[in-house]
């Protein structure tokens, strides 16, 4: 078994989440590189939505940013921004979002937003983006952040996407359609949430990983499942496909852009 | 049906576009409108309204240089990057000046160009639901109800800019508009604008135009400006494409306020063109 | 991505389409499914709403035949021609059986399908005032205050029909379906509906696309039957034209309840598939 | 001067009401014939938009339908028929429309639905199709009607499209943003809206008829211009573009088609 880094059991890790066939709206970045690793190992037939309107796309390398023409080229078709949005995501026809963020809470919200108070923020984040509504409509949201004591916090410093509100059945009486988050994916494991009070329990780590590590980076008391399963470590056509995108990746982003102006 | 008055750059901008005006520059990552924001960086317009779904480098310029009163957006970062250094500066340290947020997210953002580029006052979506936001902007965000199922829904306030300006890939000679490839909400910020000027990369005689594509007719057009390598260093499909480089490049130069103004100055108030931008930044072949 | 079953047009009427569905045949003069309703037909679908926003030709046979107890529209005529007379007889003299109607204007039409289509339970347009529709159908028509401005706009309800059929010039052996030239409300009676089936004039290796060509997603469709001709007499432009003698010899077949069901008889029930239907009427070269 | 019919002088006297540049949405039938008629004499730069999608059509024969192939193949760019009504209607950019209708009452209002009572019909007539929001959002409404005391009713049997409503400022109360009738163009002459009540005064007649023969052809008691104009009968220029626009269209929809059937 050749050695890992933790990104790449993360990546790794999400990708196994993803059944062949489904429809999957990614965001940039690591979900974007667990979408396409899935779609060249074990799903082939993963259906990738980019929000800027590339529907159905196949890159060859992945994106810098969520609207390279190389999702374009790929893509079965290119549609206005808006119809992803109400055609697709709000329609209900996305099986599966994938959301980060700079804050977590136990029950899955999320925060992209500010760190500090709305007004006079001491870091000012980008902001909300497509999570809101993709965390309201796909049937199943998979989140995928580093896991330490100042991110997975107790209380987030401002909502900006809902997973399951103050747990319970508090997303479904808020009316929220979607099905909320599935797991949490972090360097450490996955932690998945609780049937009944929907808080975030530790249900499984990966190689190498304790249990008293992932308590440690986490900011509330953290809930253990009675059987943490070990997540099995990247295969090799696994580490050797992201491995090979990534490096595709690297060379395409490289070089600088030269344009011949009309003379 | 009246041709618009193909201008230079400088006089586009002149013409159209004055302080304190609600202005947007679309484009989803492809066909951001560079030029011409740097155009209205060297024309020291102030006081502006900036709506862009993703702020981009073009508004952290723009922001960085004290154009901008209020930004109206749904995503400020440098995609695949970070921050946008210049955007977090404005917010966190009112440097250079105070900067008010109308923020939202994609979904709702788009919802509110639609509605302008359909002639509603508001536009209906379901979402905002438990997030803060809501609380946040509480004057842009509404709730409606269903008078049919009695669902309640989140309701926002139409975006008609008083100039939504475009980057194109052609036009042809009566001034039709061709969008191609990724045009994010590129249609709707046209449609919703009281004022569309557009920057093309080359006019034809006949649009690259299947029988559906995306064209804007001469007729909505106020004025077109030719301007070749109008997106970089974001991209024009079949033309040149997006300089990932130069995106991480901007990490640092934007970083400190001494450099990124050094920057500025050097590349765009001090060029007096496009053409001498692209030279200067080292980006013609 | 599942890849739809590419049936054959008996089988995918009767897999879908069941008595007592709301069922949308869309297109707009172009692409009308005239195979798929005659399929309807022979299988004696009965107690359907039929909803389109122009009825045509193909609404006319089926409410003649008896397939229909409600229809949901906006202009229920012969285009250039004049009346739809099965239609008018439904309505004037309850034969064969009583037809209610759902009735509104084309831009009410539209927001309903649009509305359907993005999930929401309602749409919002600047229409029907001062007009009697909204007497005439009251419980589908309503009026909404926009929270921002206090303006008093209508509401209508979203259509989101059991099965929409659509006829397409293309689907790729994936399933991926084109749709080309006039679309009218096609695209949004599709991502409305529960369940779509689609009949195409040829399957191909690969769609003839444009980047930001209308492409239905293989997995957004039910099931598909490749049926040559299958919107004649409407068109699919590139392969036949609209054959506009016959919309004026229809005038006469229809404005008699006898000949109508004589002719109908012997060209879509004693005809066991489209071909033969062709043939029969005479469109074959 | 060649003879012409009173179809003909009708269809001309519209075309004269357009004005080169101006964006039109224009419907079937008469319409159409008088707006391209527009478009190939005084008026080369108007803008034809059907309602099938079609904008910026130039169209070399008339379509029978609103959706022929010949309009999408000459057009600008055929876009989705909702994009129609909200982007170009409903936005405020159209110009001038053209309707028609089986009855019109005094402060033109129009009829297309039914002749007796909604639900026990005499006639049922096709419905709104797009009339109520064209009359609601064009700066100008042109209508065009065969003037009959049957069509120009006192009270009309359904109002399927706003005109000046009850006359007056009734229009504006009732918030309807477009500029309402501008103009009846029928066969015997032109009636067009007085500035304070809005109702319709016959303002122009065409050559051979008298104001007597339009009073004759109305259900209620018309109000008659202190100086009604004589309309100029066609040129020859007009008459010759509107019938070989004619003869081309009939050539066009004559022959039957044929399909070929993969064997």
């Amino acid at each position: 078994m050749t050695a890992y880094t933790p990104d790449e059991m993360m990546t790794v890790a999400a990708a196994r989440r993803l059944t062949n066939g489904a429809v999957c709206f990614v965001g940039i970045g690591l979900p974007s590189a667990a979408c396409n690793l899935a779609r060249l190992t074990h799903a082939p037939d993963l259906v990738l939505i980019y929000e800027s309107g590339t529907v159905g796309t196949r890159p060859t390398v992945l994106p810098l940013s969520i609207g390279d023409g190389e999702l374009a080229e790929t893509a079965r078709s290119v549609i206005p921004l808006p119809e992803v949005f109400t055609h697709y995501l709000q329609r209900g026809r996305v099986d599966v979002g994938f959301l980060g963020g700079a804050q977590i809470d136990r029950f899955g919200n999320l925060n992209s937003t500010v760190i500090g108070p709305y007004d006079t923020p001491t870091v000012r984040l980008p902001g909300a983006g497509g999570a809101p509504e993709i965390a309201t409509h796909v049937r199943e949201l998979l989140i995928v952040m580093k896991q330490t004591a100042r991110t997975f916090v107790d209380q987030l410093d401002f909502r900006t996407t809902a997973g399951f509100l103050d747990g319970g059945d508090a997303r479904s009486r808020a009316g929220l359609p979607g099905g909320g988050p599935r797991a949490v994916i972090t360097n450490l494991g996955e932690l998945t949430p609780d049937p009944g009070t929907r808080e975030l329990v530790l249900s499984a780590i990966f190689m190498g990983v304790t249990v008293d590590d992932v308590r440690a980076a986490c900011g509330w008391p953290l809930r253990v499942a009675d059987t943490v399963a070990r997540i099995v470590p990247p295969t090799t056509i696994e580490l050797q496909t992201l491995r090979a995108l990534q490096d595709r990746t690297r060379e395409a982003h490289a070089h600088r852009v030269r344009i011949t102006l009309p003379t | 049906m009246t041709t618009p008055p193909f201008l230079s750059l400088r006089d586009a901008m002149a013409r159209h576009v004055r302080d304190g005006m609600t202005v947007a520059l679309e484009g989803f990552t492809h066909l951001i409108p560079f030029a011409a924001g740097h155009e209205l960086i060297r024309q020291h317009r102030a006081d502006l309204t900036l709506v862009r779904m993703t702020p981009d480098l073009i508004y952290d310029q723009m922001i960085g240089m004290g154009c901008a009163a209020k930004l109206v957006f749904s995503w400020g970062g440098n995609p695949g990057v970070g921050s946008l250094h210049r955007l977090r500066d404005a917010v966190e340290h009112q440097w250079p000046r105070p900067l008010a947020l109308d923020e939202h997210s994609h979904a709702g953002l788009a919802v509110r160009y639609t509605a302008g580029a359909s002639g509603l006052p508001f536009g209906v979506l379901k979402g905002y639901t438990g997030t803060d936001l809501v609380t946040a902007n509480k004057s842009q965000i509404a709730t409606i109800t269903c008078p049919f199922t009695g669902d309640v829904l989140t309701a926002l306030p139409a975006l008609t800019p008083d100039v939504t300006i475009l980057h194109a890939p052609q036009a042809d000679r009566e001034g039709n508009v061709l969008l191609r490839g990724i045009v994010g909400a590129c249609r709707e910020a046209a449609q919703a604008a009281r004022v569309l000027v557009v920057t093309v990369e080359e006019v034809v005689d006949q649009l690259d135009a299947p029988m559906n594509a995306f064209v804007i007719p001469a007729w909505q057009v106020a004025a077109i400006a030719v301007v070749p390598g109008g997106a970089y260093p974001s991209y024009a499909h079949g033309y040149y494409a997006r300089d990932n480089a130069f995106y991480l490049a901007w990490d640092d130069i934007a970083r400190d306020r001494a450099r990124f103004t050094e920057w500025m100055t050097t590349h765009v108030l001090e060029t007096a063109t496009h053409a001498e931008f692209l030279q200067r930044v080292g980006a013609v072949a």
